[in-house]
């Protein structure tokens, strides 16, 4: 368990969250939550590793039930949560198109008709 | 075969979503008759289930591929289905359904209607999934469709004044959300290395709590509060509630923030059992007064009907969650009821919403007026909606908060904690407070004067119709046979919330409770003889009243007096009494109803209306300051 | 036996219902001092109303003044059905000294027929009394007719 | 057999029947004692009686405004709520119907006729009712809050295993076997504060600004003729009766004296004087308060005196 | 917010109220009052004062011819009078005088006229001796020629 992934994962989080927090312009919103996004994810993938195991992959010969290797459940996690993130990034930048279509602003300040 | 019922009923969902993306492009009735199809299905098999589960009280598990558990650890990505998710899973199908059958004709004059069914459907499977699975991270995927679903739904009418927007800001609180969501799930795998909740809860609750597991526990509480948007996270579910078409809106006030609220429930009381402190119940319930008071409240300034109808449910959560949050028995099956009622009635007043939206064009309380003249029905099912949200005897809402201000109090009064009293007097006061923001729709938009923009206004096709009014005759049916409802539905569903050494058996295999030292839960005492009030003898009598009432007063009437004259034109007679004046239009309605109230609480109404300023930092600020207290909370007391 | 009963409370109960068109506003204080403590009209169910639909007697004092005959019209016809009309003073009917004015429409009896006139310019609290005792005679024989 | 005897209750005793004729009566008291207290003679006792036999005799209209079905079933609407309250407030030991808690029934059925007065002024389609309206609904959102605190703080005291109670036999029984509530001395401030609460709950003199008819013509009743004003005027009544009966039952109940007739007789005299106590002085004394000046008078005087009485309550006085 | 009027309300609760029951009780009326109109045609010397002195012109007068004279009736329109009493300070015979019956309630609007009449006799044709109709004729004529000189005095016009 290597200190600085945790270390790194939780920076990443804490910056997406600022960004997302005190940037006014929407592609830096989103861009905070990319950010975010990656360090949620590299602080699953951290999670499972085994300080000296061998990657979980059945086919290579050597490998027999007893050896010991990385934890596989978490990188299967990550793969899904990094093509979630994905996912919402896409989503998000095409309501930032729309709304740059139908506000002609991107300063989140200004786009706030919602509200009260 | 019926083993399989719980998966193949989200997979038609989905299967259903799919096939309209291929299918539905071209052909209406193809598509139209796959929509409800594929929305039909799930509604037949949650009901196979309810004999089996709820009457019977067997627990269902289901290993997805047959992934048993090898030696007492869980591998495979398991369902489980007690009375808990079946209760609420009955209440997503019904939502579901009616939504689709609502919106077939509602949505008729919309565009790219396949793509919306593919997102109706796959938001429907989502939220079927996460009430029907019992594997944590299953639960996170779930979450991520029903975000994903929504907001793309929100955003449907892109045309909407305000639609984007709301999207967005919904987009970047749920992701807030679900990533909260996500590192509570990996923080709990690091402490227990399996995924299935039985197995979390049995190693939890025989290691004890950890830093690291109360850090977990509080993220994905945070997490999921945003999901049901309790009140910090609450200001996105009222711009997307009021933006989304009115199906979709009833869809998301009907079963979205119920799957919130489910996933708390299921934290709390079956994963990490930490009901039984009394910091936990104060943390839940003050939340749940919060968010009573601030959506009431919120609701009586609004000019939108939508968004009036929004911070109402929002405001009905909170009663949901404050019930619950009592963990007393009579508290939970308060709280499941109060959640059935509000799918009820919410839905009810959304799609009432939806009609006058689709006879009308708006839904501003300033500009509608008059509208009982030309849609009588739909008045009706507003009055039926409106008095059973406000609680009023005859209706279901009645029943519910009953039951929750009699839990409440007798809380207050075993515990001698003068904060539950309190407790029931905010929920006793809120339930006044929604009588008034509803007494200002009717005004605003049924009664009073025809406003000019309505003339043309006429009543909704038939094909809207019968499902509100299926809706409105369960609203009056569940408030008169409250016995029969709970004995079947609600008291199985909150005994199943406390036992969770049944919910482990079923999905470990028997005993493995046992094993680790885990003593069977006493499931709190159920039995409270409440419905002696509403005995079908009082309600055949108060109806001989209601029939005698009605032949005195027009028999005396009739006697001596000429006849009830028809209205002709013509004559002054029948003109509204203007002080003398010819009377053209004058309607009193929208804003400048309640010039009391408002004026005595102008500061707290000004200092509201400038929190939900719309700014989307302001909201995810408040996401993140809400969750870092719910965080602080837990660290400090539990 | 019941039609008996309502047909005499109808003469117990009469309501006041009371439009000043154009008056000096003499008669309109005289008849707001009949419920007074010392004349107190209360005492044989008089009350005044609020709003035609709610009145059986109509009093109608001063002349009836060309912008106040349509608002006039349109109050005396939003009453139900046995009503009483009573001109209060001497300026509804014949006018008094405005007769002959410009805006001065007529008399009263243009617009509707008119049942008991009380005389006296500012007639005494007395003699609004007895007109209003009258007019609540008056229309228990209406609601008999019917 | 049993549903005859629930008719009974309903139509006769402490239903419809003995309801109107009695609430009346007290109506009737009401304006005689206010007329008395201005010096001035005041109508026969029962001029409400003659009043409500003229209004069925008028004509009923409908305008073209109102919306039929809603404005003729809005009264009826209230006195059968009313009809309903009245078979659950007992009479000193006899109740008609007794659930559980009948506490919060209570308190949400008194919102039903109010909710009528409401339905029914919106449905007569007049600018006016729909002030009135936005009046009556202040109105309630201000006599709610002190009224809620007083039944819970009734609740509560009367618990006799210390945990709290709503239904209204458990209270009888209390206040037979410690004496009535008036007499503990911490719920002098709650009785007080539901004295106060009844004028505003019933719509009589002082507080009645939603029928004030010097200002918007009588509110929500302004279309309102002949027959369906007659009810309106008739729940107004047995709404007096009602709210009488009910303070009599929180804070003077008891044991009666075990006949039926000699309860009833008791339980009329407590009515009159609560009502000449709570309406009709204020309603001599004072004259109409201003919509928000009546929010601000409830929501601070009449829930602290009504606060003051639920700790008291807590602290176990 | 100090109760302003409990203590008279208390007090008059108890006392006789102040109402006069006048229905049964007729009220008097001190005497300058001015009530109903009375007329006694007897003194009307029909000299008109009174209806020129009348603002809303209540009163009105009908002459018919008759053989002994024309019959004069007054009406005065009680409905239309404003009791002002001008008409009884200017009738120089005060045949006009405002009684005190304050009560005129009346459903058909005649009952508020009254009517007084009388029949104002022509001068009687006194018979005139010859030499008295001799005397008059002689004084006529003297007269008229004095006027016929007067007019030639006058210088040319």
């Amino acid at each position: 368990m290597i200190i600085a992934n945790y270390i790194g994962a939780v920076l990443l989080m804490f910056l997406g969250l600022y960004t997302i927090i005190m940037k006014k312009h929407l592609i830096k919103i989103v861009m905070g939550m990319c950010l975010m996004d990656y360090g949620v994810n590299l602080l699953i993938v951290s999670i499972g590793f085994n300080p000296g195991g061998t990657a979980p992959i059945f086919t290579i010969s050597e490998l027999d039930p007893g050896a010991f290797f990385v934890d596989p459940v978490p990188q299967a996690l990550t793969l899904t949560s990094i093509v979630i993130g994905a996912c919402v990034m896409a989503m998000a930048l095409s309501i930032v198109i729309k709304i740059k279509q139908k506000y002609k602003t991107l300063d989140a300040g200004r786009i706030r008709r919602l509200n009260g | 075969m019926i083993q399989h019922f719980p998966i193949l009923s989200i997979m038609s969902l989905f299967l259903g979503s799919f096939l309209i993306v291929i299918f539905g492009g071209k052909n209406r009735f193809i598509r139209n008759s796959l929509a409800v199809l594929f929305s039909a299905i799930p509604l037949v098999l949650i009901c196979c289930l309810i004999k089996p589960i709820l009457i019977d009280g067997e627990i269902f598990s289901y290993w997805m591929g047959d992934w048993e558990p090898v030696s007492g650890f869980a591998i495979g990505i398991g369902l489980e289905v007690d009375a808990l998710s079946l209760f609420f899973a009955l209440l997503v199908v019904l939502t579901i359904f009616l939504a689709a059958v609502f919106s077939l004709k509602y949505m008729s004059r919309d565009d790219a209607l396949d793509k919306y069914y593919t997102l109706f459907l796959m938001l429907g499977g989502g939220v079927l999934g996460l009430v029907l699975s019992g594997d944590l991270f299953n639960m996170y995927i779930m979450v991520e469709i029903l975000t994903f679903a929504s907001v793309a739904l929100t955003a449907f009418r892109n045309w909407g004044k305000g639609s984007l927007e709301a999207a967005f800001k919904y987009l970047v609180v749920g992701s807030i959300g679900s990533a909260f969501i996500l590192t509570g799930v990996i923080l709990i795998y690091a402490q227990v290395h399996t995924l299935s909740l039985a197995q979390i809860s049995a190693l939890l609750a025989t290691e004890g709590l950890t830093p690291a597991t109360i850090f977990g526990f509080a993220l994905l509480f945070a997490g999921y509060a945003t999901k049901a948007y309790i009140v910090p996270f609450h200001p996105v579910a009222a711009d997307a509630y009021m933006t989304a078409p009115s199906s979709i809106s009833m869809v998301f006030s009907g079963m979205v923030n119920k799957a919130g609220i489910y996933g708390m429930i299921r934290l709390v009381y079956m994963v990490f059992q930490a009901m039984s402190q009394s910091a936990m119940q104060y943390i839940i319930v003050i939340l749940g007064c919060l968010t009573m008071f601030i959506g009431v409240t919120m609701a009586l300034s609004q000019h939108d009907f939508k968004r009036l109808l929004a911070f109402h449910s929002i405001s009905q959560i909170g009663y949901v969650l404050t019930a619950v949050g009592l963990a007393t028995a009579l508290g939970i099956s308060g709280g499941l009821y109060h959640a059935l009622n509000h799918t009820l009635f919410k839905g009810l007043l959304f799609l009432c919403a939806g009609a006058v939206f689709y006879s009308v064009g708006s839904t501003d309380l300033d500009k509608l007026g008059g509208l009982a003249k030309k849609m009588p029905q739909t008045t009706i099912i507003f009055l039926i909606g409106a008095f059973s949200i406000s609680g009023l005897p005859p209706f279901n809402g009645f029943m519910s908060k009953w039951m929750i201000y009699q839990a409440a109090y007798e809380k207050a009064a075993l515990e001698g904690s003068f904060f539950y009293a309190l407790v029931t007097i905010v929920g006793l006061l809120v339930s006044v407070l929604t009588l008034a923001s509803f007494i200002k729709v009717t005004q605003s938009v049924f009664f009073g004067q025809l406003a000019p923009g309505c003339e043309k206004a006429k009543e909704v096709p038939f094909s809207m119709r019968w499902p509100m009014w299926l809706m409105a005759i369960l609203c009056v049916l569940t408030g008169l046979f409250p016995g029969f409802v709970n004995r079947y539905l609600v008291v199985p569903a909150s005994a199943a919330a406390i036992d969770t050494t049944g919910y482990i058996d079923a999905m470990m295999g028997a005993g493995y409770g046992q094993q680790l030292g885990l003593s069977p839960e006493t499931a709190l005492s159920l039995e409270y003889e409440l419905t002696g009030y509403w005995d079908p003898i009082a309600w055949l009598v108060l109806f001989v009243v209601l029939l005698a009432g009605l032949m005195i007063s027009l028999g005396l009437g009739k006697a001596s007096r000429g006849p009830v004259r028809r209205p002709v034109p013509a004559d002054p007679k029948y003109d509204t009494f203007f002080g003398g004046e010819a009377s053209q239009h004058s309607h009193v309605g929208g804003s400048d109803l309640f010039w009391g109230l408002k004026h005595n609480l102008r500061h707290y109404f000004r200092f509201m209306h400038s929190m939900h300023s719309g700014v989307v930092n302001d909201y995810a600020l408040w996401t993140v300051a809400g969750t870092a207290v719910i965080i602080l909370f837990m660290i400090l007391f539990l | 036996m019941f039609k008996k009963i309502i047909d005499n409370s109808m003469a117990k109960s009469p309501w006041i219902y009371h439009i000043n068109t154009g008056s000096c506003n003499g008669c309109d204080i005289e008849l707001v001092s009949v419920i007074t403590p010392r004349y107190d009209a209360e005492r044989m169910g008089f009350k005044l109303t609020g709003t035609p639909r709610h009145a059986d007697i109509v009093v109608v004092s001063g002349p009836v003044t060309s912008q106040s005959k349509e608002r006039l019209v349109r109050t005396l016809a939003q009453v139900p059905e046995p009503r009483v009309i009573v001109s209060l003073g001497s300026c509804p009917r014949p006018c008094n000294v405005f007769k002959g004015s410009y805006s001065v429409e007529g008399p009263l009896d243009k617009f509707c027929e008119v049942d008991v006139s009380v005389a006296g310019c500012t007639p005494k609290p007395e003699a609004i009394i007895d007109g209003l005792a009258l007019a609540a005679q008056i229309l228990k024989e209406k609601r008999r007719q019917k | 057999m049993q549903i005859l005897l629930d008719l009974f209750y309903v139509l006769i005793f402490p239903g419809f029947l003995f309801c109107a004729v009695v609430g009346l009566l007290l109506a009737g008291i009401d304006r005689k004692i206010v007329a008395r207290m201005q010096k001035r003679m005041g109508p026969p006792i029962v001029q409400p009686f003659y009043d409500f036999f003229k209004l069925l005799g008028k004509e009923t209209i409908i305008p073209h405004a109102a919306s039929r079905g809603v404005f003729i079933a809005a009264p009826l609407l209230g006195l059968v709520s009313l009809v309903v309250m009245a078979l659950f407030i007992p009479v000193f030991g006899f109740t008609a119907f007794s659930g559980v808690a009948d506490l919060i029934v209570i308190l949400y059925l008194l919102t039903i006729p109010a909710a009528a007065i409401i339905v029914g002024g919106a449905a007569s389609g007049s600018p006016y009712a729909g002030v009135g309206i936005s009046r009556e609904m202040v109105a309630i959102v201000a006599y709610e809050l002190p009224l809620i605190i007083v039944l819970l703080t009734v609740g509560k005291k009367a618990a006799l295993d210390g945990g709290i109670t709503f239904s209204f036999t458990e209270i009888q029984a209390y206040q037979a076997e410690f004496g009535s509530m008036l007499s503990h001395w911490s719920m002098i401030p709650a009785a007080v504060a539901m004295l106060l609460v009844i004028p505003s709950e019933v719509g009589s003199h002082p507080f009645d600004v939603a029928e004030a008819e010097t200002e918007i013509c009588e509110g929500p009743l302004v279309e309102y003729s002949g027959s369906l004003l007659g009810i309106y005027k008739l729940n107004h009544a047995i709404k007096m009766f009602i709210l009488t009966a009910l303070f009599a039952a929180l804070f003077l109940g008891g044991a009666g004296s075990g006949i039926l007739i000699v309860d009833v007789l008791l339980l009329l005299l407590i009515c009159t004087v609560v009502t000449i106590l709570s309406m009709s002085l204020p309603h001599a004394i004072s004259a109409r308060l201003k919509v928000e000046k009546m929010f601000k008078f409830y929501w601070t005087l009449v829930t602290v005196l009504a606060v003051i009485s639920l700790v008291l309550v807590w602290m176990g006085f | 917010m100090g109760l302003p009027f409990i203590k008279e309300a208390i007090t008059q609760l108890f006392s006789k109220p102040s109402t006069e029951k006048y229905p049964l009780v007729k009220k008097e009326v001190s005497d300058g009052f001015r009530g109903k109109l009375v007329f006694h045609p007897e003194l009307c010397i029909n000299c008109g004062m009174c209806m020129r002195v009348c603002a809303p012109q209540a009163i009105t007068r009908t002459i018919e011819k008759t053989e002994e004279g024309d019959r004069i009736t007054m009406e005065f329109h009680m409905g239309s009078c404003t009791f002002c009493s001008m008409c009884a300070d200017f009738c120089s015979k005060n045949s006009i005088e405002l009684s005190k019956e304050y009560s005129m309630v009346v459903t058909n609007e005649d009952d508020l006229k009254v009517r007084g009449s009388f029949i104002k006799k022509a001068p009687p044709k006194k018979e005139l001796s010859p030499e008295q109709l001799a005397k008059l004729k002689a004084a006529k004529a003297a007269k008229d020629g004095k006027a016929e000189e007067e007019f030639d005095s006058c210088p040319d016009a």
